[in-house]
């Protein structure tokens, strides 16, 4: 639930990257970590195992500047994607404001895109929270790989994209489809705040 | 709580107007042993008295009195009694105002050893 | 020593908490690591980390619990060289709240410990119930955010 | 000449440029040769006028010299070059606190912390100026400024608490004679307030020097954390703390509001009879105390 400050005109939300193993969610933390000037992030934290995959979450804060009178800031997170990391994942998940769903593109990777867009949405119910209602973006992500492995964006609609939510192909490694995907899930989790919707009053 | 710490704790109990007696870790402010009555609250005790050995040991040192062996503070409702152990420990005792502190001392002081 | 508070309840016990306890700041957070009031001397921390991390850990901790078949296991405390940590939840009527205390070798965790449990029962006493809030942002907020961003890109 | 000045003086002979010459007026300022080191200081800072730890030493010499006014001077300068110079606010903040400007120390010191948040020198500072003005966190300080004190606390920060110690003893030395007729009444029995400053009395060291200011500041500490200890443990109001030690037993006692006995009798000495003793300083500075309130 996103936090305002009325006194200091302030509004904090918090967004998760989440979806499979190696789909790209740090990768997309990284891009934009890398083309932020440095009085507009916080430092990057990045729970890793030895072998640099995400063990508990990576955590960026991005200080969005000012949007209709309030200085708007973002923490970005991501989950690990590892089937076997629910736990940590359902933990990461609580609070969230929004949630970027970061796919693999690559046709062997289908089942673990299913299989991880299954856990996002029961774990989204765990906590509590009508999946139909929280801000939610999608990324086909690693569409520079050769044609033939990749599935395409109407493909992966076909597949994924039960609700038609926004969907951005994406090369988070080169920055292709990231900010588009930040803007969007920007617009949808401010929405909702324009919206009179949830939210911690200070 | 071994054996021995629990004797010694219930030796200083026995004293007549001694509400509990405590081991405590002098640097954390944590119970490590306890004998109380139900109405003293342990982990104040423990946490104030370490403070207040701290705070007194600094002072006295400062005074060229050297290490605190024994100290006492009287109150108009009771009194706290705190005895430097070994391993860094305290023992601590609080009791009524007109409790026989020769006696306490005494035994806290053989609590101390039991520490060892 | 610096004050940031955005629930205003949350602030006298606060600076009590921290006088009454010697620590070096406190944090009161959510449990999801939103940052709701900071008193102390913060200011070469990076308070966001310190509150993604702390709240991580108590969640972490408290589904490790679960899975014990344990309700809760309380107030988890590190120490360091130079500084200790106590980090505890506090349940109030807004629900629950976070609590990183820091603190330097002026006092001791049983200090913390025992103020923080005076601190606890002040929040719970103090906190408002949750409220229903109006919109937030006027509805064309969305060109203030394409330019923010654009300009976060540097595009 | 010692080692260390000798070296010193041969570095700057040899490169007068060099930074050399705070180092060499401390040791100066240090072994109380305060006008050579004033020499040495102004020579630097002649070659080095923005050099922050130059006008910093500069300022320390003038506090031993009892010179404030331009102590604060060389503090304020130091900072106009570096803000977060640790010495020059650890400086800045003891000059304002015997320039009885409490409120403006205690911000001065609280930066000095967050700069350097290790230093124990600027916390005891920050802990007197605090005690000073009735607050025990930097809470924005609500309660009145109190009177100029008119000692000056022996936990003042940095290098010029040397010379507040002296200052303190100085005074301690022309203090009233409230305990005559009592053992050790100048040597083993003090009164001071819970700010940590020499009233009546006076304690002396193992060596026979004076440390009442010393004692006074760290025993009015002692103070607060009794009251506190007694108000959690619903013990009622605190009337004495006696520490056996190696060598003293302590007597300790609060006359009045806001002012503390220190009762001091060799080890020897039963501590019933040193509580005697006490009770009859007691009775002496209540005596005296309500005397100077008519």
């Amino acid at each position: 639930m996103s936090l305002v400050n009325f006194t200091a005109r302030e509004i904090t939300c918090k967004i998760v990257y989440y979806g499979p193993g190696r789909s790209g969610k740090t990768t997309n933390l990284q891009y934009i970590y890398g083309q932020v000037p440095d009085d507009r992030k916080g430092r990057m934290v990045s729970l890793a195992t030895q072998t640099d995959r995400t063990l508990f979450f990576d955590f960026l804060p991005l200080d969005l500047g000012m949007i209709s009178g309030f200085t708007t800031k973002f923490q970005l997170y991501t989950v690990p994607g590892q089937v076997y990391y629910n736990a940590t994942r359902k933990l990461v998940l609580q609070g969230a404001d929004g949630v970027v769903f970061v796919a693999d593109s690559q046709a062997r990777q289908l089942d673990e895109n299913i299989e991880s867009l299954q856990n996002l949405h029961q774990n989204i119910l765990e906590c509590g929270v009508d999946t139909r209602t929280i801000p939610m973006v999608l990324q086909w992500n690693k569409q520079d790989l050769p044609r033939d492995l990749i599935l395409a964006p109407a493909e992966l609609d076909d597949a994924l994209n039960f609700r038609a939510l926004s969907a951005f192909p994406a090369d988070a490694l080169h920055g292709a489809g990231v900010f588009e995907t930040l803007k969007a899930i920007s617009a949808e989790v401010l929405r909702k705040l324009s919206q009179g919707a949830s939210g911690r009053q200070g | 709580m071994s054996a021995d710490l629990e004797r010694a704790l219930d030796r200083i109990s026995r004293v007549r107007g001694v509400r509990g007696s405590m081991y405590v870790a002098a640097d954390d402010g944590l119970v490590v042993a306890q004998l109380l009555m139900e109405t003293v609250n342990g982990k104040a005790v423990a946490a104030l008295a370490a403070a207040l050995a701290r705070k007194v040991g600094g002072a006295a040192s400062a005074t060229g009195a050297g290490r605190v062996r024994f100290l006492r503070m009287d109150a108009a409702d009771g009194t706290l009694l705190i005895v430097p152990a070994p391993r860094d420990l305290l023992v601590v005792a609080l009791t009524d105002p007109r409790v026989n502190v020769g006696l306490c001392r005494l035994e806290m002081m053989r609590a101390a050893e039991a520490a060892a | 020593m610096t004050t940031a508070v955005v629930e205003l309840w949350t602030e006298p016990p606060l600076i009590r908490y921290l006088a009454q306890s010697s620590a070096r700041f406190v944090v009161v957070m959510t449990p999801a690591g939103q940052v709701l009031a900071q008193h102390g001397f913060a200011r070469a921390v990076d308070l966001m980390g310190v509150a993604a991390l702390g709240a991580a850990i108590m969640a972490s901790s408290g589904a490790l619990a679960d899975l014990m078949g344990e309700a809760t296991f309380g107030a988890l405390f590190h120490a360091g060289q130079r500084h200790g940590i106590h980090l505890a939840v506090c349940r109030t009527p807004r629900g629950p709240l976070v609590i990183l205390t820091v603190f330097g070798r002026e006092t001791s965790i049983g200090l913390v410990g025992f103020f923080f449990d005076e601190f606890a029962a002040a929040l719970h006493a103090a906190a408002p119930a949750d409220r229903e809030r109006g919109p937030i942002l006027a509805e064309d907020f969305e060109a203030e955010l394409g330019q923010s961003l654009a300009s976060l890109f540097g595009r | 000449m010692p080692e260390d000045i000798r070296a010193l003086s041969t570095v700057l002979a040899a490169d007068p440029a060099s930074l050399v010459y705070v180092d060499l007026a401390e040791v100066l300022r240090r072994r109380g040769d305060l006008e050579q080191a004033l020499r040495v200081v102004n020579g630097g800072l002649t070659r080095h006028p923005e050099h922050a730890d130059g006008l910093d030493c500069l300022g320390r010499i003038h506090a031993s010299r009892d010179d404030l006014p331009r102590a604060r001077e060389a503090w304020g300068r130091a900072l106009a070059v570096a803000p977060d110079h640790p010495g020059a606010l650890k400086g800045m903040g003891f000059a304002l606190f015997r320039e009885g400007d409490a409120h403006g120390a205690l911000a001065v010191l609280e930066r000095a912390l967050e700069v350097a948040p290790a230093d124990d020198g600027a916390r005891r500072a920050l802990d007197t100026v605090r005690r000073a003005l009735g607050v025990e966190s930097a809470v924005p300080a609500l309660a009145p400024a109190r009177p100029q004190p008119a000692v000056v606390p022996a936990t003042a920060p940095c290098a010029p608490s040397v010379a507040a110690v002296g200052a303190a003893a100085d005074a301690a030395a022309e203090l009233p004679p409230v305990f005559r007729g009592l053992e050790g009444a100048t040597a083993d029995i003090l009164l001071f307030d819970d700010r940590g400053l020499v009233v009546a009395g006076g304690l002396n060291g193992a060596d026979g020097a004076d440390v009442s200011a010393l004692a006074a500041a760290g025993l009015a500490g002692v103070s607060s954390e009794a009251e506190r200890t007694a108000q959690y443990l619903a013990l009622g109001a605190w009337t004495t703390i006696v520490a056996e030690a190696d060598r003293a037993n302590l007597v300790l006692a609060p006359v009045g509001p806001g002012a503390l006995l220190l009762v001091r009798r060799e080890r020897g000495m039963p501590v019933g009879l040193a509580l005697r003793v006490a009770e009859r300083a007691h009775a002496a500075a209540s005596a005296w105390l309500a005397r100077q309130g008519e």
